[in-house]
């Protein structure tokens, strides 16, 4: 064996875990024991779609032909592999409404980015790369939004909610205009509401030359029923693992594909999966494309779970969208009346409460219904999002659940609504019965410790973490 | 369609309680003019076993390292993943969770990213590891990111001998964080640490590739100086398999160490997903980008792990944020963890110096030219095959053999040219035989 | 060896502690001579990445069914085995337990087989079922030796229309038991009850399979009836499968049933393991062999389940028990339930019907001359080719396709019989491939 | 499609559970997480020899090869799998030290009755049948022993313990004679206990031409160190699922192949996996066979497993019962001053102590013991088994765990011990947090209740259970 020039041999060994098999299968799985899966129980995390993930799913992505295909074999070798990528980006195309799909981008937040970088180099062809610099962002957006624009070197420019839930489209008015490049909105909103005006938005947008990015993560509320493209939109990503059952693995992974209009398909990231006759391939020569987003052609296994679960449903999508809507209608009238209700219409696949009142009587928080929710077995909804809501509660149930477990969670909520009211300490020192109480945050940010505490470990500078308690949890 | 729960008369029951008589009439809010109004235009619904059915087809049409013997690796390999691997993802309660916002319920998802970070910070000889970056390119990105910000500078350098992917994926990137890219090319495939000096006047950050593209060792000690001599931040971009055997990039002078993932715990999955991974020295974690889990206490004292430095983060400073990731590659990471976890200190060294041993054995074997013969290699080599490497590859596809990556589609001068990876699940009998196909 | 934990200075600080300076002192009770004093004569040891190349090898080289186009039945067949079912089985809660002589560790597994005991009770029509026996063969040796108690007689029927592999298990025990075996020959693929009920005095039960080997519906209730005419007791042995659309045993007078699970949830696995059920009227509960699961409570009335009705069992009543099993067939007949659970009423109904129709379709299609062509058949029928089967089975295997079982091996004057099963895994198109080859 | 006679139609649907599958797979990880396995943690449960179960051997039993392999096909199709069964048969030959293997049987027990049917057909051929009617036992055994007796036609005749835990030889020699068939012994004894004079017992059963037949339950004592064929034993069984690491998935599947010497050869059941050249195949022409245990050739997905393990140590064997001594006898050492020790040597893989003294003084008894090492972590020993050690608890470490582990279970052991004394009533009370409490047996056995209670459940006739509590658990 070649020898290793000393000064590029390892030094000190690194202290990894030695555990023999046995301990170390105990250990995995007792960590699992302190977690909580869909597989759980009712995991209602508003925006985050935690649906049933069918297991037939992982079956097919471990299939060695696809689980242990190299990403440069020959296209030849690949053909089965090309030919579900190109299967999947028709029918994202069929369910968005929009022509040109690619799988490259590795999630949501991706996506967003790699669809403002497609507004970059549409606008630098037509030379209004300089005048256009401002993405229009209406104030319910999810965080990723702005950052992403940050990302692709834009400006944020603000937008209201009105009254009823919709973007207020006069201060929209005042602030499009030949320096906007582009809208980016979640429709059904993260209030979970469609906005009504959504056609009158469009016009203004394109009014004024600009692109609209739609932002898929509450697609789960129309599949089959209204399409992101019909809507007007020119870029709109897609969650694979929110509305297409990728397990969300404790954090990822996830898919984010984008589709666009055909005006936008020239700019699109290196390689596209195309086909000719029966044959499949990989296309590089797309002289204006941005360039690659991420390695090779994207998250295959997430490709091979999302395209199985489509294919289970067919065009029966809308009844997983209806049922979405249906679920969560229901479980909304059951507990509206313990709880604020800041937008009073018909929601889509989530709803979004407020514990407003509960913390003005009670000084009880979302937090402390979060909290709550977990000694009646239930994951809480996300909350302190949207910002605009007060102590927020943003509830999805999703179309996998059956009445019964809806009925025990609003029972729950409607007891919790009670017991903030007799005995709120009760809410206050939740959960109970867990490995851990709530833990000091402020603490891990002012200390931080992120690492296994060998003798030596440099301290950290820390940061002040005050908004620790009311910052968004989930979505 | 049994992913669905409800009965007809659950349905009508629900809708009596909401207050309407159809589904329909919840979608009331969207106008005439944005609804579909027809069927989706997707082939019929297929059963659990018409699914598997359709796609053992498709998966039959793949030549996967099952059915041919494969030296392909260019920045992804064929290492043995274990079955506890397996076993420990397909427990529910980790496959099925969300990212670990309410830590009372995500100990075990939470002690594990922790568990994974120590790993990272141990493997690369750095303080701070993030839960993970979506691959082995973006994590590069987000290198650019943290150097830009650190120095305020606007410029990035690149060796040439750093794999495409990743500088394809830098270069896309860059604009939007008002970065320019400059390439340093390799001089018999490595680089020369005074020409990477001359080109780190004034930039950001140096991204070299240890081993490089070509399975190079380069003189990363020396290439990191010329960085830091620079006032540039030196960035590795590792292999977790080699650093067994290699010096772990803290050790020399590194501010940060990234790479991708795959090859240590995860398949091949034609390219994805995989995780990839940023270490960094702790000055600079406050500019990391991702999620970082941190150790604290509950009121009672107990030990517990929360995601920390949220700061920096998205859902909290939106357009300020380090980035705008949220959904990450946990699931895959963990992976890792279990991987590096099984093999333990010393199963990581042998693994290394199995890799190493073989593709020693490999370009002896072969008797094919090494485009780069002086230089000492990790488990990958180039040799030229004397015609046009698709060509070689063809004829020895046409044998059951995958022989390498055509090294040609980056660089020129190298049509005939083969990058071969050699990994510790290849044994010498086909070693030998590929050597014979690639002879005749 | 990863599957051992103690490192060397574990060992010399137990074997201090134990006071012994060496591990060979730990077996000075062995007389020097039963001691091997070599080395065991097997192959060296493998690593994980080893074994799982070479039991790779060795699968490679059967032609299962996912290789071949198979219709081979006769006992074990190629129904679909869903994920979810995996996914149960590999919960290691559930895998790595031992039989749950500790409730308050084991109501999972309790509660499960407490399930798995209430849908077979549902299936068969019958009252209590046990956790589970080895096989389709060895619970008709347990159903002689509780009708031999019941009714103190010395013998048994079993039609020659039941499973070879059965008769001779009951032949097998039956010495053991003291009982005689008589079997009663079939009439055109079917028994006839007149003959049964002759051959039915003074035997203590009378076995027959519904439907028969040769996939033939028979005239159970008449068969039962026979039976019970003669005081014996019916015992049917069925196909849990064919329980959606057939009748169950119950219902037409049978005092027991049992059967192969295999068809429901299990893999084809080359005939192992699988699990055997068995099925009583309430009365013979005190007399069947096996585990029972019972419902009972805590002090403070939750509800549980137990181990019960265990004074039948060997670990208390030894040479007196109902029989010697101790380990059965759980991890099996937990699959069978969610299996069961995952198809639901309908969806068994549908398996069923699926079978029957497309094994309907096969008969026709295949243009060959049908056995019992008056007969019923339900998912497998019996075809003369024309030719040795033997030879029929070689030509269609070289065309990648197995025809069915040579039922020649078991039956005489059989020997240009094939027995096709047909099940909702094959489709119209793969039985004319059949049909093509068979006829080339 | 056929018609189906009217009155051969099901008359009324199966209730069978009406649940989609996110409801199914909840259900079943909820009853999973009620469970306790060896994942979970140390579960010592003496005889049983629960040592890790390693998940290379379940990857490789679902290789398709092996899991979709029909057991009927041809044998030019099915060369890997006889293959593997002739390696393993060749394997226990080795390890048994016994020439001719079958793998047949479907468990120890069915080992049993197999062996003892064997030795009728060789009886039978001699024209003793009618001579040899007795089995000899000793008081130690195992309660499969005896019932097998009985079920293959014998008569048990039971032998004493003597004060060292050997079989007393004296009374051996009075009860063995012409008419004995032959012995079962368990060896190491349940006790735990290697018999020193093997050698002579063996002459003794010999001298008298009766055969000796080996329970193999405890071979994890003495792989590579002394095999029966060695000590004279002319049949054994391996408990595949026991030594070779078969996980026992909550109650089985087992494999129970034996091993014999030549003269019984022609007796082992059909069909036999034998080897011509590189060919394997199957031989049904064994004219001397008894028939057919089960159906087809065994478990064969255990085979794969056991097979594995196997190859995984090789030659090593030995080591792993060295360390199973090792960690038995370590144990014993930490725990033996808390409690009785009935017979005092070095143990072998597993050791049977008595809370005898307990009881006495405190009122404790094993089964209170066991009930609170659940509350430690801990699954408990076997109790009340062997029958001959009242107040029995049976440990059995295995080879498999770490010395961190032995501490804390001894430890837990010597603090159950103290608060027996001190708090006796947190022993009688255990378990506690669990699931459920102790459960009332004896209720369960009088009024049974054996199947989901669907309105016209007929009610069962129960029977005393009063020995209820008593009763061996485990093993
Ligand atoms: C409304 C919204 N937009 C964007 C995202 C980002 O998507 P991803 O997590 O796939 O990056 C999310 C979820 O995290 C979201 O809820
Ligand atoms: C000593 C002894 N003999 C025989 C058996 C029976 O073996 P099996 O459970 O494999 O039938 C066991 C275990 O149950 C045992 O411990």
């Amino acid at each position: 064996m070649p020898e290793i020039p000393s000064e590029l041999r390892r030094s000190e060994p690194p202290r990894l875990p030695e555990l023999a098999e046995p301990d170390l299968l105990r250990h995995f799985t007792e960590l699992s024991t302190r977690n909580f899966g869909i597989d759980t129980g009712f995991y209602p995390l508003g925006s985050c779609t935690m649906k049933h993930n069918p297991r037939v799913n992982e079956r097919l992505a471990a299939l060695p032909g696809f689980r242990d295909l190299h990403t440069l074999q020959e296209e030849e070798g690949a053909q089965g592999a090309l030919r579900l990528c190109f299967e999947l980006q028709e029918a994202l195309a069929e369910i968005t409404g929009l022509p040109a799909v690619s799988l490259q981008p590795a999630a949501g937040s991706q996506g967003e980015l790699t669809g403002l970088m497609l507004m970059r180099a549409y606008f630098a062809e037509r030379g209004e790369e300089q005048k256009r610099r401002k993405i229009v962002i209406p104030d319910t957006a999810h965080g990723t939004n702005p950052a992403s624009v940050t990302m692709a070197g834009y400006e944020v420019t603000p937008v209201r909610t009105d009254r009823r839930g919709n973007i207020d489209v006069d201060d929209l008015r005042a602030k499009v205009d030949e320096g906007t490049a582009g809208l980016m909105l979640t429709n059904p909103s993260t209030l979970g509401l469609f906005d009504e005006n959504i056609e009158e938005i469009t016009r203004i947008f394109h009014g004024v030359g600009a692109l609209m990015y739609y932002d898929g993560a509450n697609l789960n509320a129309v599949c089959g029923i209204s399409r992101p493209g019909d809507m007007g939109f020119d870029i709109v990503h897609i969650n694979l693992h929110k509305t297409f059952s990728q397990p969300h693995g404790g954090g990822g992974p996830g898919g984010g594909p984008i589709a666009v209009g055909s005006r936008l398909e020239p700019y699109l990231p290196v390689p596209a999966v195309v086909r000719d006759g029966d044959r499949y391939g990989l296309d590089y020569d797309r002289p204006r494309t941005i360039g690659k987003v991420r390695g090779f052609y994207g998250p295959f296994g997430v490709f091979v779970r999302s395209y199985a679960f489509i294919r289970a449903y067919g065009p029966t999508l809308r009844e997983m969208s209806e049922v979405a809507v249906l679920n969560a209608n229901y479980v909304l009238a059951l507990v509206r009346e313990a709880y604020d209700l800041p937008f009073d219409r018909p929601c889509m696949h989530e709803f979004v409460l407020s514990a407003r009142t509960l913390k003005r009587e009670h000084a009880v928080t979302a937090l402390d219904v979060a909290k709550r929710l977990m000694d009646y077995g239930f994951h809480p909804p996300t909350i302190y999002f949207p910002l605009i809501v007060p102590e927020a509660l943003m509830i999805e149930p999703t179309e996998t659940e059956a009445k019964e477990t809806l009925d025990s969670f609003a029972d729950a909520m409607l007891e919790i609504a009670r017991e903030a009211a007799e005995d709120p300490e009760l809410l206050k020192s939740a959960p109970h019965g867990r490995p851990v109480g709530r833990l000091d945050e402020v603490r891990a940010a002012k200390r931080p410790v992120v690492r296994y505490q060998f003798e030596e470990h440099p301290d950290l500078e820390g940061e002040p973490a005050a908004a620790a308690v009311e910052t968004p949890k989930g979505a | 369609m049994s992913y669905l729960a409800l009965t007809d008369a659950d349905r009508d029951e629900m809708l009596e309680t909401i207050g309407v008589s159809s589904i329909e009439e919840l979608f009331a809010d969207l106008p005439s003019g944005v609804r579909l109004g027809r069927e989706l235009d997707l082939p019929p619904a297929l059963s659990e076993q018409e699914l598997t059915a359709y796609f053992e087809e498709l998966a039959s049409l793949n030549a996967h390292a099952g059915s041919e013997l494969s030296f392909l690796g260019a920045g992804l390999y064929d290492h043995y993943v274990p079955a506890i691997v397996d076993a420990v993802l397909q427990r529910g309660e980790l496959l099925t969770a969300y990212t670990p916002y309410q830590p009372e319920l995500s100990q075990g998802v939470l002690q594990a990213i922790f568990e994974y970070q120590t790993a990272i910070c141990e493997l690369t000889g750095l303080d701070v590891s993030n839960a993970s970056g979506y691959d082995g390119t973006t994590v590069a990105a987000d290198a650019c990111y943290i150097a830009k910000h650190a120095t305020g500078r606007a410029k990035v350098v690149v060796t040439e001998a750093t794999n495409p992917q990743v500088r394809q994926v830098v270069k896309t990137y860059a604009p939007g964080f008002g970065l320019e890219v400059v390439e340093v090319p390799h001089r018999g495939g490595a680089t020369d640490p005074d020409e990477l000096r001359a080109a780190a006047d004034d930039a950001a950050c140096v991204i070299f590739q240890q081993p490089n593209v070509f399975g190079v060792l380069e003189a990363a000690p020396a290439l990191a100086a010329a960085a830091a001599d620079a006032e540039a931040l030196p960035v590795a971009h590792v292999d977790l398999l080699s650093l067994g055997v290699l010096e772990a990039p803290g050790r020399y002078g590194c501010a940060i160490a990234i790479g991708e993932g795959q090859s240590a715990g995860n398949y091949l999955s034609f390219g994805g997903p995989h995780y990839g991974f940023l270490a960094a020295r702790s000055e600079y974690v406050r500019r990391m980008p991702g999620r970082i889990v941190g150790e604290t206490a509950d009121a009672a004292g107990n030990r517990g792990y929360v995601l920390t430095l949220q700061t920096r983060e998205q859902h909290i400073r939106r357009e300020k944020a380090t980035s705008n990731i949220t959904t990450n590659q946990t699931l895959l990471a963990l992976a890792g963890l279990v991987y590096l976890s099984w093999l333990g200190p010393e199963g990581l060294r042998d693994v290394g110096e199995t890799c190493m041993a073989l593709a020693g054995y490999a370009k002896e074997r072969l008797g094919q030219p090494l485009v780069f013969s002086e230089r000492t290699t990790f488990k990958e080599f180039a040799v030229r095959v004397g015609r046009p490497a698709k060509e070689a590859i063809a004829a020895a596809r046409a044998q059951g053999v995958h022989p390498g990556y055509a090294l040609g589609r980056d660089y020129a001068g190298m049509d005939d040219v083969l990058l071969v990876a050699v990994t510790e699940k290849r044994t010498r009998a086909e070693i030998d035989r590929l050597a014979e196909v690639l002879a005749s």
